[in-house]
């Protein structure tokens, strides 16, 4: 075979947590679309609990599949060292998004950068209510990349606006009614309180709901989106949302496995023969982040999105 | 009126209150408050209150039927899938271009329907209600992301008759506290003083004895688990109308909260006693500690230590203050 | 005689809040003695041995053991003593097998590190076979409340004890069963283990104990040589006043009716009992005697349709019944005393009051639907009255009574609906000899009133005293009947254990 | 030997085996393993089955605790953050400098004395388990996330003789496995045929009545209490030494799921009946059903319901079968 196509049964596997999250549908379909593209099947897997165990459990068992590459988002990094380095010695190409296991051979880590989210959204605070102000911050403590969102955003403030002050940190684990109890408290705290920003979108709708009942007047910055944010962006009660792009991290995700199974095709300028390593290696992709607004709003509505799409 | 739930007696108001069950948990409560307000201007602001209460209201809801529900001996792992099941049952019927109202009370009825379900199992296959109500949440969780794919429902362009029951204010009271305040006081007045509850008190107290005094207590027990998970409906629907959205994940571990309320106030897991009253002020403490915590911006790191060694001395300060007084 | 003394309390004290239970009693126990110990219900017995077992502490007073002071931390502590107590209220594991059950404080203070569950049940099987036919293997939870009391009794048996306590051992047994107890008792005694026997009947007293001490609201009165006195001696100590121990008047013959208030034909269960046929007339009291198991109380059950499925035809009043459930037959006036009260006679944590409104909320709801409580309270208080309970406040809850008065709170739950007719089942199951005379002159009216009254039994001169007739259950049928003169307890006893007739002779001698 | 925790008989093995209140649980098991093996070619192979005892072995040792712990009448809620706790402090201490076996022992002790901290509350200050364990649960992870700042740990330093707990495998089997199977068929023996655990059983079926017969059965429950969590101690090492890291949010929701293993393989919520072979049965049955929904590759919009109707059902049999029996 000369040209970089499936054979027959070829197959891919997309490995989560929390299988249900809707987080994960349109990495599915940029992972199947690109799967589509080169014939090849794919397969949506995991574990629907928040359970490392049970996520190595599936993850382990994908493998008894003998897959010709697993994307996977390890629910920690460490525990899935030993795991995802069997797969690969099990010549199962396994690629990692959103969240890394950067001690393992994995072949790729597609993400969108949460440092650079949380600069933007920093700057973009400061470039709304000013570089003078007080600001807040939800969190869900545990979960890097959402921990990622904040501990950065605290430390670019602090390193180049200095004059802004945080004044309230909650942990409110995505759960909303928990964070709406959180903002309630932090706005009586803090009547001259400019902006929030909050790691993911559960949190968020609790926020917004605080905030409106409190009548007052903060500016919200979130990452991720729901229908029901994207609701309040569109209302002009939060300002913007970051998007982290999922159907790159599926598309790239696939792309990525896929070529590391066919390095066949591939003979580059280095030692990669005497060494007896794989050629296709990219530790590094950023697939970028999009930024919603009330003008783009109407295009990051995941069920419109979803009508008439497979989501298996 | 009559404050604990055993025990008929006419004594002077200032007795009956001081030997009331709850008496421990309410001098606890005024402490932390005015602890609070000291440490806090803003503790005891109207705007703070109101916010304190909002958190708690609609799932205090869910604290009236779980603590009928211990009373009568059972226990119910499923509350929260029921709420969130209740939010996406009523969505997504609304999308479906059905009346929000009727959509509404089509989820309420297939939330007493759940709890009919359990409440077959526990009486007439014989299965505990741990075990059920834990079959049962899985499977109503399944349920919600099954209708929502995972995603959840923005429901914005609910009309704003509708939103009001969770957005909407009498004066100004948040409807939302008004409703709360309606189910507490009249589940509470059935619970003390009608018959019909009554014997739920004797099922919970001695199945056995219930059944030889001619109380049909299986009946009793499938109907405080069917009232439970209707409860759950009635709550999710308020949510649904206060959040314009109906999330499928919503209420995870809701369960344990709900419980830890009402066993603070005084029910016992194994049945036979409780108060409503009791139960909303062991809601009241979990929410007053976690709002000041929020209010003091405690580090994260640091509130779950704080949270759970209050909560541990409260109960202990209060079991103290029941035995001194007995 | 000071050296012969094993045990002596001196001015003991103990109250539960206000209620005075011990207001400084002395006792004093001799080695190789029986010695009674009576008094009304709520006098203090059982919290005197409660305090003797290490399980209450007094709050004053002094315990003497072989002449030195002890103080008795722990049922641990009095085990280690050599002392054993039976207690009023069954104590047994019920997820646990009988073997293990009578063998629990060898198991606990065993050095072994392994059970030996071949040896428990044989040594289980030597035990019991002195008493009764059970088998060491069963779970306690699955034997009837009679078997329950004689493993308690076996477990007593087996401590290597030198004081035994026995607090109220028989309430539940038949004769039978309690003459064996009392053969090894004498055994144990000449032995010379010491035995403080509780009991509210007189006969056993007199027929198996060499003193007696008597008890009145917490403080001692008196200790007797039994031979030296009458029984109406003891019961004068215990109440203060004579007391009319006769059982009430039978049914004159010239006021018998040929009424029949209750009808039973071919009532049948297919596992407990068949074909059951039996009449009660009005104005008469008729009573069920049987061995231990013999089904006297599944069918009474069975009539008031509170356990199993049964057929057959039962009319009331000459109305054919269509009962479904228990509830129905409490609302065509049928009520049952259970045997069990503290399984499912009562609702030990909630209130006196409560408890007694239980069978028909009906009288104490108001039209609205909610609880009347002065009329829950009304209705407590006129029971309580004439039953003579001894309580501290309605409110109380059940569990603070002590074991007769709680029995005394069934009962008056029963009288609360003012029923056609009441199966009551061991119905003064711990009833001090002036409440049972009261509880005897109370059915005795209703009956007369026209109200059908089923007494079962196993105390027989009970029986014989209060009932007009008397049917015999044995092995799940109507054996016999007895009335008038042939009304005896050899007649009974034959009737009840004709196919065993080795044992009859060995308990008649 | 004696299969069944009560009674002690002797008849034919096969009676024996039959009466088991196992029985119906294994049949069952058997069942779905048999229809698994025919709807997917993976099920039997040997890398699916490691997958799968590797999936519940580490719980499978908190279960145990938890299944002694019921049977004394207590309850644990707290198992998931402890063991979570003892992943981190045995980490931390590493970190530090100090010798990982000198670290998981510290660690292990640590665990122990939350036990004895929470069996103080219950025994001596007289509060209910399940709301001490509430407490402490809450604790525990704040604990954690004090201890780590939410971060996991990479632990990748540790010297592979200590990953070798978690890693390693003597033949072809897998060390993990090797001391699950060892601490279960300890304690299974031990709660059998030993009198000190017989203890336990009497002090969980009639408190009264023990203590009557003069087992210290305050004692027997702070020792339980203090035994659950030890062992959440031991599993928290293993999980670190497998992971080669510590997780501060390790085990949430572990709790339910250890407590619904020990209650499906018939350990009683109100104390003095249960096995450790039916709690590891039942732990086998809900990783089976996980396991088997993931092989199927049953639509994840679906795996919940299908699970917990297999559960319900499942449970619904073995009670039917058991009614049967006796
Ligand atoms: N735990 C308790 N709390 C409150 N009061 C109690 C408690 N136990 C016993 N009493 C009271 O102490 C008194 C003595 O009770 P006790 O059980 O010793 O009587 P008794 O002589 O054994 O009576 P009986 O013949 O009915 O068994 C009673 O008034 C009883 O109500
Ligand atoms: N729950 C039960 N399970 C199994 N057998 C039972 C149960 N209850 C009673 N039995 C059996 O049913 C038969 C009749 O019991 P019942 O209680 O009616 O006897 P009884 O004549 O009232 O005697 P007593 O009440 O003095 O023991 C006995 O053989 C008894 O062992
Ligand atoms: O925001 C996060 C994503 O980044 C991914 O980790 C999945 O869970 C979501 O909540
Ligand atoms: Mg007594
Ligand atoms: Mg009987």
């Amino acid at each position: 075979q000369d040209t970089l196509r499936c054979a027959e049964g070829e197959t891919y596997i997309m490995n989560v947590m929390v299988s249900a999250h809707p987080y994960w549908v349109p990495v599915y379909q940029g992972f199947k679309q690109a799967a589509e593209a080169f014939g090849c099947e794919t397969v949506f897997s995991g574990t629907p609990d928040y359970d490392i165990t049970k996520q190595i459990a599936s993850f382990e068992q994908d493998m008894v599949k003998q897959p010709a590459g697993i994307l996977v988002h390890p629910m920690q990094s460490d525990p899935f060292i030993e795991p995802i380095n069997r797969a690969m010695d099990n010549n199962i190409e396994v690629v990692t998004f959103a969240a890394d296991s950067p001690n393992s051979n994995r072949t790729a880590y597609i993400t969108s950068d949460n440092l650079a989210e949380a600069k933007f959204a920093a700057d973009e605070i400061v470039s709304q209510i000013g570089a003078t102000g007080q600001y807040a911050v939800l969190e869900n403590p545990g979960q890097s990349n959402h921990d990622l969102r904040v501990t950065a955003l605290i430390d670019y403030m602090e390193a180049n606006y200095p004059d802004m002050k945080l004044v309230g940190r909650q942990a409110t684990n995505q759960d909303s009614t928990a964070a709406y109890r959180a903002t309630a408290s932090i706005l009586q705290a803090n009547p001259d309180l400019g902006a929030i920003w909050i790691p993911e979108a559960g949190s968020a709708e609790g926020a917004v709901a605080a905030i409106l009942e409190a009548k007052s007047d903060v500016l919200v910055m979130h990452a991720d989106i729901t229908p029901a944010t994207l609701e309040h962006i569109k209302a002009g009660n939060i300002h913007m949302a970051l998007n982290p792009n999922q159907g790159m991290q599926g598309f790239m995700g696939f792309l990525s496995a896929f070529f590391a199974a066919h390095s066949e095709v591939f003979d580059p300028f280095n030692d990669y023969k005497v060494s007896g390593y794989n050629p296709v290696q990219i530790p590094f992709v950023d697939n970028g982040f999009s930024v919603i607004t009330k003008e783009n709003a109407d295009s990051f509505d995941l069920n419109v999105y979803m009508e008439g799409r497979d989501p298996n | 009126m009559e404050l604990t739930a055993n025990g008929p007696r006419s004594r002077s108001p200032l007795i009956k209150l001081l030997k009331m069950r709850e008496t421990g948990l309410i001098a606890i409560i005024l402490v932390l408050c005015i602890g609070m307000s000291f440490a806090s201007p803003y503790f005891l602001t109207w705007v703070n209150m109101r916010a304190m209460v909002m958190a708690f209201a609609v799932e205090g809801i869910v604290v009236v039927g779980m603590t009928i529900l211990l009373i009568s001996g059972g226990i119910d792992l499923s509350v929260g899938s029921v709420t969130a099941l209740a939010m996406v049952i009523a969505g997504w019927l609304f999308l479906q271009g059905i009346d929000p109202w009727v959509a509404s009370a089509i989820s309420i009825v297939a939330c007493t329907g759940i709890g009919a379900f359990m409440g077959y199992f526990v009486t007439r296959v014989g299965l505990h209600h741990f075990i059920v109500s834990l079959a049962v949440m899985v499977i109503a969780r399944g349920a919600c992301l099954l209708m929502t794919g995972g995603r959840p429902i923005g429901l914005f362009t609910l009309p704003p008759e509708f939103k009001f029951i969770g957005q909407g204010a009498i004066g100004p009271i948040p409807l939302v506290i008004i409703i709360f305040l309606i189910v507490v006081l009249t589940f509470d007045f059935m619970l003390r003083r009608t018959t019909a509850f009554r014997k739920v008190f004797y099922t919970g107290s001695n199945e056995k004895a219930a059944a030889y005094s001619g109380i049909r207590t299986k009946r009793v027990i499938f109907l405080t688990t069917t009232l439970c998970s209707a409860l759950c409906g009635v709550a999710g629907i308020i949510y649904m109308a206060r959040f314009g959205s109906a999330q499928p994940t919503f209420g995870l571990g809701m369960e344990l909260n709900v419980i830890a309320a009402a066993v603070i106030g005084g029910a016992s897991l194994n049945g036979g006693s409780g108060t409503i009253f009791g139960a909303i002020l062991g809601t009241v403490l979990l929410s007053v500690v976690s709002s000041s915590l929020a209010l003091l911006d405690v580090s994260v790191y640091w509130q779950d230590i704080i949270r759970g060694s209050i909560l541990l001395a409260a109960v202990s300060i209060d079991h103290y203050l029941n035995k001194r007084r007995r | 005689m000071q050296e012969d003394l094993i045990l002596k309390i001196v001015n003991l004290k103990k109250s539960f809040g206000p209620v005075r239970a011990l207001r400084g009693v002395d006792f004093e126990l001799r080695r190789g003695e029986i010695h009674a110990l009576a008094g009304e219900n709520g006098a203090g017995k059982s919290t005197l041995m409660n305090i003797i077992d290490g399980i209450l502490q007094p709050d004053s007073g002094e315990i003497f053991w072989n002449g030195e002071p002890v103080s008795i931390a722990s049922p641990t502590e009095a085990q280690k003593l050599g002392i054993g107590l039976v207690h009023q209220e069954i104590a047994l594991c019920p997820e646990v097998t009988v073997a293990e059950n009578i063998f629990m404080s060898t198991t606990n203070q065993s050095r072994r590190m392994l059970m030996d569950y071949a040896g428990l049940a044989r040594k289980a099987r030597d035990v019991l076979g002195q008493l009764a036919d059970i088998d060491p293997a069963t779970l306690v939870r699955d034997l009837p409340i009679s078997d329950q009391q004689l493993v308690e009794i076996a477990k007593a048996l087996t401590l290597d004890c030198r004081v035994l306590i026995l607090d109220e051992p028989t309430a539940a047994l038949t004769e039978r069963e309690a003459n064996l107890l009392f053969t090894i008792m004498r055994r144990l005694a000449y032995q010379g283990i010491s035995i403080i026997y509780i009991s509210h009947r007189m006969v056993e007293i007199f027929d198996n104990c060499d003193r007696v001490t008597v008890f009145r609201d917490g403080q001692f009165i008196t200790t007797q040589i039994v031979a030296e006195i009458e029984p109406a001696d003891v019961v004068n100590a215990m109440v203060g006043r004579v007391v009319d121990t006769l059982y009430p008047d039978k049914l004159r013959v010239e006021d018998a009716s040929e009424d029949v208030i209750l009808d039973v034909k071919n009532l049948t269960d297919t596992r407990r009992f068949h074909d059951v046929s039996f009449q009660l007339k009005r104005g008469e009291i008729l009573g069920i005697a049987g061995l231990i198991g013999a089904g006297r109380s599944e069918i009474v059950k069975g009539i008031c349709h509170l356990e199993g499925t049964v057929t057959g035809d039962v009319r009331l009043n000459g109305e054919r019944l269509n009962l479904r459930t228990y509830g129905d037959s409490i609302r065509a006036g049928m009520v049952y005393l259970s045997e069990d009260r503290k399984g499912d006679g009562l609702f030990l944590e909630m209130s006196i009051a409560e408890n007694i409104s239980a069978l028909d909320l009906g009288l104490v709801t108001t039209t609205a639907g909610t609880i009347n409580s002065q009329r829950e309270e009304a209705l407590a208080e006129s029971l309580a009255r004439k039953l003579n309970l001894k309580y501290g406040k309605l409110s109380d809850p059940v569990s603070s009574l002590s074991g007769g008065n709680q029995q005394k709170v069934a009962i008056a739950k029963m009288l609360s609906v003012n029923p056609k007719l009441i199966f009551l089942d061991e119905p003064t199951r711990g009833v001090d000899v002036g409440a049972k005379a009261e509880i005897h002159r109370i059915l005795r009216s209703l009956a007369s009133s026209g109200v059908g009254i089923v007494v079962i039994s196993s105390e027989l001169p009970e029986l014989i005293g209060i009932s007009d007739r008397v049917l015999v259950v044995r092995e799940g049928r109507i054996s016999g009947e007895v009335s008038g003169e042939v009304m005896t307890e050899e007649n009974i006893m034959y009737l009840a254990s004709v196919l065993d007739a080795p044992q009859l002779n060995a308990m008649t001698a």
